[in-house]
């Protein structure tokens, strides 16, 4: 198994980069009471998502829940169009109906992501039946998270799947919450969710944020697998939230989360450990450049959107059904 | 002479003969009953990538079916009973129904739902549910219930071509009933027929209700008594122009919802329309015919008051035009749709 | 002064306290939200066996409430959006609405089913929608939707003691509403409030649509308007007789369904019992307001026009009536219940 | 392990005996038209139920599916109440409102079998709650069949019954068949249920019907597991139905189910083996008289039916809701 090489892992760290300085804008900017949706963000938990994004090929399709910014933006989504999603303006990538919960972006083959826990995944199971039939390139990844394995869809999906050999891949984010409820109150102790799909029979693995290049090389490993082997994948990766289910604050002052497991993650920053080690590969590796224009690229953008935000008007009727 | 069974079976073959990215899959699709024989050939012409059985996981299912559609894969899916697709209604409701909407047009979803309504041999309360309303309450969604072969055969390829999810509900009992030859003739979803014109009444029909009234039509004009009779063909969406045409020149309506509880009805809500319409004058208050607000019993003898009779209607007519209809004596069993019947489903 | 989300806590401690056999489960009923802090306190007073947090398995989690409940625990299940209880059709349908009835009678399901139905800040297509109208369509089920901190507290203990299934819907708008204190008077499952009187015209509210009312009384009522207020209060069964009684005074209607998609709905069910009823006749041909047949968008501005406005409420009043009212200027956020409100649920 | 007695067999053998019985005059008096309504026989699985009705105890609970019969009547279900409910008589065990799918009998603590498939699985999870709340003996056994595996809900149910630790023991009955589908178009090939199960941590069991004392044997020793334990488990049997689907007929003239199959499971009766073991530990054994004058017991109720099938009339009203 090749590791993944230091090109790809600068594209890795760029694209998480790109994810955490547009999520924490968003944070920031959201209490101005402009972006007025529920807005779940991926800060601490960007790695995934970048490294899907990088390690993975433009005609694979991504679906996602409800927690998606991370993985649009990962896909190569429509940044400007995305910030105006949020902000409820036509120009957004779903016309504003959607909002934060349901990006779309299909030039990138951002197939979608919707809010209902669990809802996507056999809309991704039909898409990669889909790409089965047509023999088309490419496999599906469909993001989910923990709780998504206590719904019963979950299975009946991954029964499909496997009957039908498909080509899909899971990428479960477990941050071992549902809102504010850990994992304990949910699914028997000691389960562990790769481990109870392998033996659906289909190949599972796990990784670990906190061991960020150990885990950017398993990624790739079940990418590889997948491409080799034709056959459906799963991998759980255990990671963690920094803020609020829904919303941009942190709410750890409400004392849900074990503060070990706070400090543990916090010092474990998974962008941090990746820049470390690039910085240790290549003495030279230097973000600011990239950084710095990418924070002036996404601030012009609010402040345009600030400077006039009268949207268009549509009429929402043209988009209840379809014209024959 | 054409059976409904076996135009949904044409219409199936021609939609798949002609367009060749269109799936078919459901329970029974390729059993030895092949889905009441409506889905006969249809393995061995276009093969099981394209016509397939699937596990019993209905909710998933038509999750796939919408990513199938989404992806240029229109497809058609099956229950052999309503009562089964309840485990689906998030991926219907809350995906299906608003795919095109919630990302700004991005996606259609053409997937065509046929569901099949239980009635008498003891069905009862869980192979018997007709939940139209339902489906015509939630935005996105169109609701089409054919009544004869003809209707059925068009409809149902209409249906197929549309980019919208279409529920397609058969009445079981509508599988045998036939006509002389199938008319091929186009008709729009949105669209009902009228299927006999006069001036006393305007009954409004579809699926099994429109063959009930058919079957007394010969008796009632007998008495004197012609009506416009509408069959609706599709609930949603509604003729309205045509009902509110029939209702300016007759004044009078009956509504046979008789596959339906009452409450929240597609007949209240014909009433509602037509009552909010300042144009529409009725010389009586309308009147509509459903089943109790009660489930099914499975019991011959409970179902016998259960369904609406013929005696029911006939009164019902009677009541409307102010004329006597000679009361005919029916020995047909409720429960059955034909005397060769002998169920299960 | 006590808020509507006081009032329930208050309802389901009393109920836990006076029933031990009673059961609570639901996601979020032990987090710190405190199920929009209805459940506040009661985790500490009763234990973790009678108030526990589920998986996220809806549909199961209905199934194991009707369990229970047919073995004499009674239950309140509750969910934060209606919009994922549609996991959960099956076991409301084909089992809670109808245990009792198909084995015949020997079993009851005594389950509450909390829904809150989101409105505003961007609750977009998959967390606003208020489905009280299929509920109301299911024999065998109750359907309650209270509207003040008073009427909420009744009947939902009502509710609970109930020997059949009730879905309890909660509008997340009015959780913040407040009544200086509490009235425990009992209401009966099945009536209605009249909230005021008056000749000109019968207004028929339910759940948000009483508050929308009740904010423009003053100004209504300043142009010489006054008209009996009908608070539904529980949709099924409906109170007809109490608004048969006041339309037989008024001749004079306005449905306030402004949570519900118009087809379908509530306000045609209404719209279709009293024009089917010979001696109610109106002046003017009945009205109601409802949402368009379109899901919710998310965006603050395509939402301004979605929503009844009370300037649409308004117009509708002048029209009926024939009468002026000096119109408002509305400088209210349409997609927040107060100004304190900041979401996201 | 003790093996189960020779009294214990003799028991279990009677009682698949009567279910045989009941199920073949039902076959033959159904043609007379009288059975209004969907029935699922059980000939050629009784011996499941009627050794599950022998190894359980009184205060445990049956809850079950469309193929109920056998499951009824082998936890002692009212006979007469029985078949005057496939008659749709009031006299019936559901006043004729359910019919041969949905039969009650609480009396017996037969809590109800329903027709939508895994529908009935979460009820008897939350029947198994109730119990373990009240501190009440006994354990809740829900039947499913092969096809119950492909319904979300069943896993939903699982992950619950594992994280309360409830007194449930579920009986799979796999007959390889939904319907006319063989397992191999809904499961993927080489699936051992049993073992998916144990791989959410429940304790899981095999047996194969045509070893049938074995077979008995591995019931109780799930039933022991159950009950010194405390906890869950899961038991898969392999056996097969004769007749169709539904309704009263053989229809194996449509070739569907593989011929080998259908004569090695005819040529194991499990009944006959049953029997054939009774006779060889004990030759005076003979069940002759049992049978006789089983057979006129239900000969009788069916002719009395046919001699009077006026019901009584009911309300139909009166059932939709309990009165406060
Ligand atoms: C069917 C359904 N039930 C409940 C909810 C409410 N809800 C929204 S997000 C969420 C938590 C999901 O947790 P997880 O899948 O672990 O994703 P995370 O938020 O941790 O990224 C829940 C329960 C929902 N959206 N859908
Ligand atoms: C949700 C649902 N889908 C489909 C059906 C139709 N149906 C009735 S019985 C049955 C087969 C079930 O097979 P299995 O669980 O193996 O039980 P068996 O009939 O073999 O005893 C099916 C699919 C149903 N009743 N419910
Ligand atoms: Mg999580
Ligand atoms: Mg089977």
């Amino acid at each position: 198994m090749k590791k993944v090489s230091f090109s790809k892992l600068k594209k890795i760290y760029e694209n998480s980069l790109k994810i955490r300085i547009l999520e924490e804008t968003i944070s920031r900017e959201y209490k101005k009471n402009k972006m007025r949706c529920p807005t779940h963000l991926s800060i601490g938990q960007e790695i995934v998502a970048a490294s899907v994004g990088i390690l993975s090929k433009k005609e694979d399709y991504f679906i996602s829940y409800h927690r998606s910014h991370a993985h649009y933006l990962s896909k190569g989504g429509d940044i400007i169009k995305f910030i105006h999603e949020l902000h409820g303006l036509s120009t957004g990538c779903s016309k504003g109906i959607g909002g934060s919960m349901h990006l779309i972006d299909l030039k990138k083959n951002f197939y979608g992501s919707t809010a209902v826990v669990s809802s996507s995944i056999p809309i991704g199971v039909g898409l990669a039946l889909s790409k089965q039939l047509s023999k088309e390139a490419g496999v599906v990844f469909i993001f989910i998270g923990d709780a998504s394995i206590e719904e019963g869809v979950f299975f009946e999906a991954l029964n499909f799947v496997i009957l039908k050999n498909l080509p899909v891949i899971f990428v479960c984010e477990n941050n071992s919450f549902s809102v504010y409820t850990h994992l304990s109150k949910r699914q028997p102790r000691g389960r562990k969710i790769y481990k109870l799909v392998e033996s659906f029979g289909i190949k599972s693995f796990f990784a670990n944020q906190s061991e960020t290049i150990k885990m950017i090389n398993t990624i790739n490993k079940v990418i590889s697998f997948s491409k080799f082997s034709k056959k459906p994948a799963f991998i759980e990766i255990k990671n963690f939230r920094y803020l609020e289910h829904c919303g941009p604050n942190y709410d750890d002052n409400l004392n849900y989360r074990n503060n070990r497991e706070i400090s543990f993650w916090t010092k474990n920053d998974a962008v941090f450990i990746l820049e470390k080690y690039l910085v240790k590969l290549d003495k030279t590796f230097n973000h600011k450049e990239f950084k710095d224009s990418f924070i002036k690229f996404v601030n012009r953008i609010f402040r345009k959107i600030y400077m006039n935000n009268k949207p268009n008007k549509i009429n929402l009727k043209n988009f209840v059904y379809k014209k024959a | 002479m054409i059976k409904f069974k076996d135009s949904i079976n044409l219409a199936l073959d021609h939609s798949l003969r002609s367009n060749n990215r269109l799936i078919c899959f459901g329970l029974g699709v390729n059993d030895p009953s092949r889905f009441f024989e409506t889905t006969k050939k249809l393995l061995e012409k276009y093969g099981e990538n394209r016509v397939f059985e699937t596990p019993t996981s209905e909710n998933a299912m038509t999750g796939i079916g919408i990513g199938l559609a989404i992806n240029n894969y229109p497809c058609v899916m099956m229950h052999q009973r309503l009562d089964f697709f309840l485990l689906a209604m998030d991926q219907l409701v809350n995906n299906a129904a608003k795919w095109h909407f919630m990302y700004g047009g991005k996606k259609s979803v053409p997937i065509t739902i046929r569901l099949i309504i239980g009635k008498g041999w003891g069905q009862g309360p869980t192979h018997s549910q007709s939940l139209q309303s339902w489906f015509a309450h939630i935005p996105g969604l169109k609701v089409v219930m054919p009544s004869l072969p003809s209707n059925a055969y068009s409809l149902l390829i209409q249906s197929i071509k549309d980019p919208n999810p279409v529920i397609f509900i058969e009445h079981r009992w509508l599988h045998e009933i036939s006509e002389k030859k199938i008319n091929k003739k186009k008709i729009k979803i949105g669209d009902c027929q009228l299927l006999s014109k006069g001036k006393d009444l305007t009954v409004i029909t579809y699926s099994l209700s429109t063959i009930e009234i058919m079957n007394l039509k010969k008796i009632i004009n007998k008495s004197g008594i012609n009506f416009d009779h509408i069959d609706l063909l599709s609930i949603k969406p509604i003729d309205y122009k045509s009902i509110k045409k029939s209702l300016l020149k007759t004044k009078n309506l009956l509504i046979l919802d008789s596959i339906s509880n009452p409450i929240c009805s597609v007949g209240s809500e014909i009433i509602s329309l037509i009552s909010r319409d300042k144009d529409i004058k009725l010389k009586n208050t309308p009147s509509m015919l459903t089943l109790p607000d009660i489930s099914t019993p499975t019991s011959f003898y409970y179902t016998k008051n259960y369904y609406i009779s013929k005696k029911d209607i006939i009164r019902e007519i009677m009541r409307l035009t102010n004329k006597q209809i000679k009361i005919i004596i029916d020995r047909d069993l409720h429960d059955v749709p034909n005397p060769k019947f002998k169920g299960p489903f």
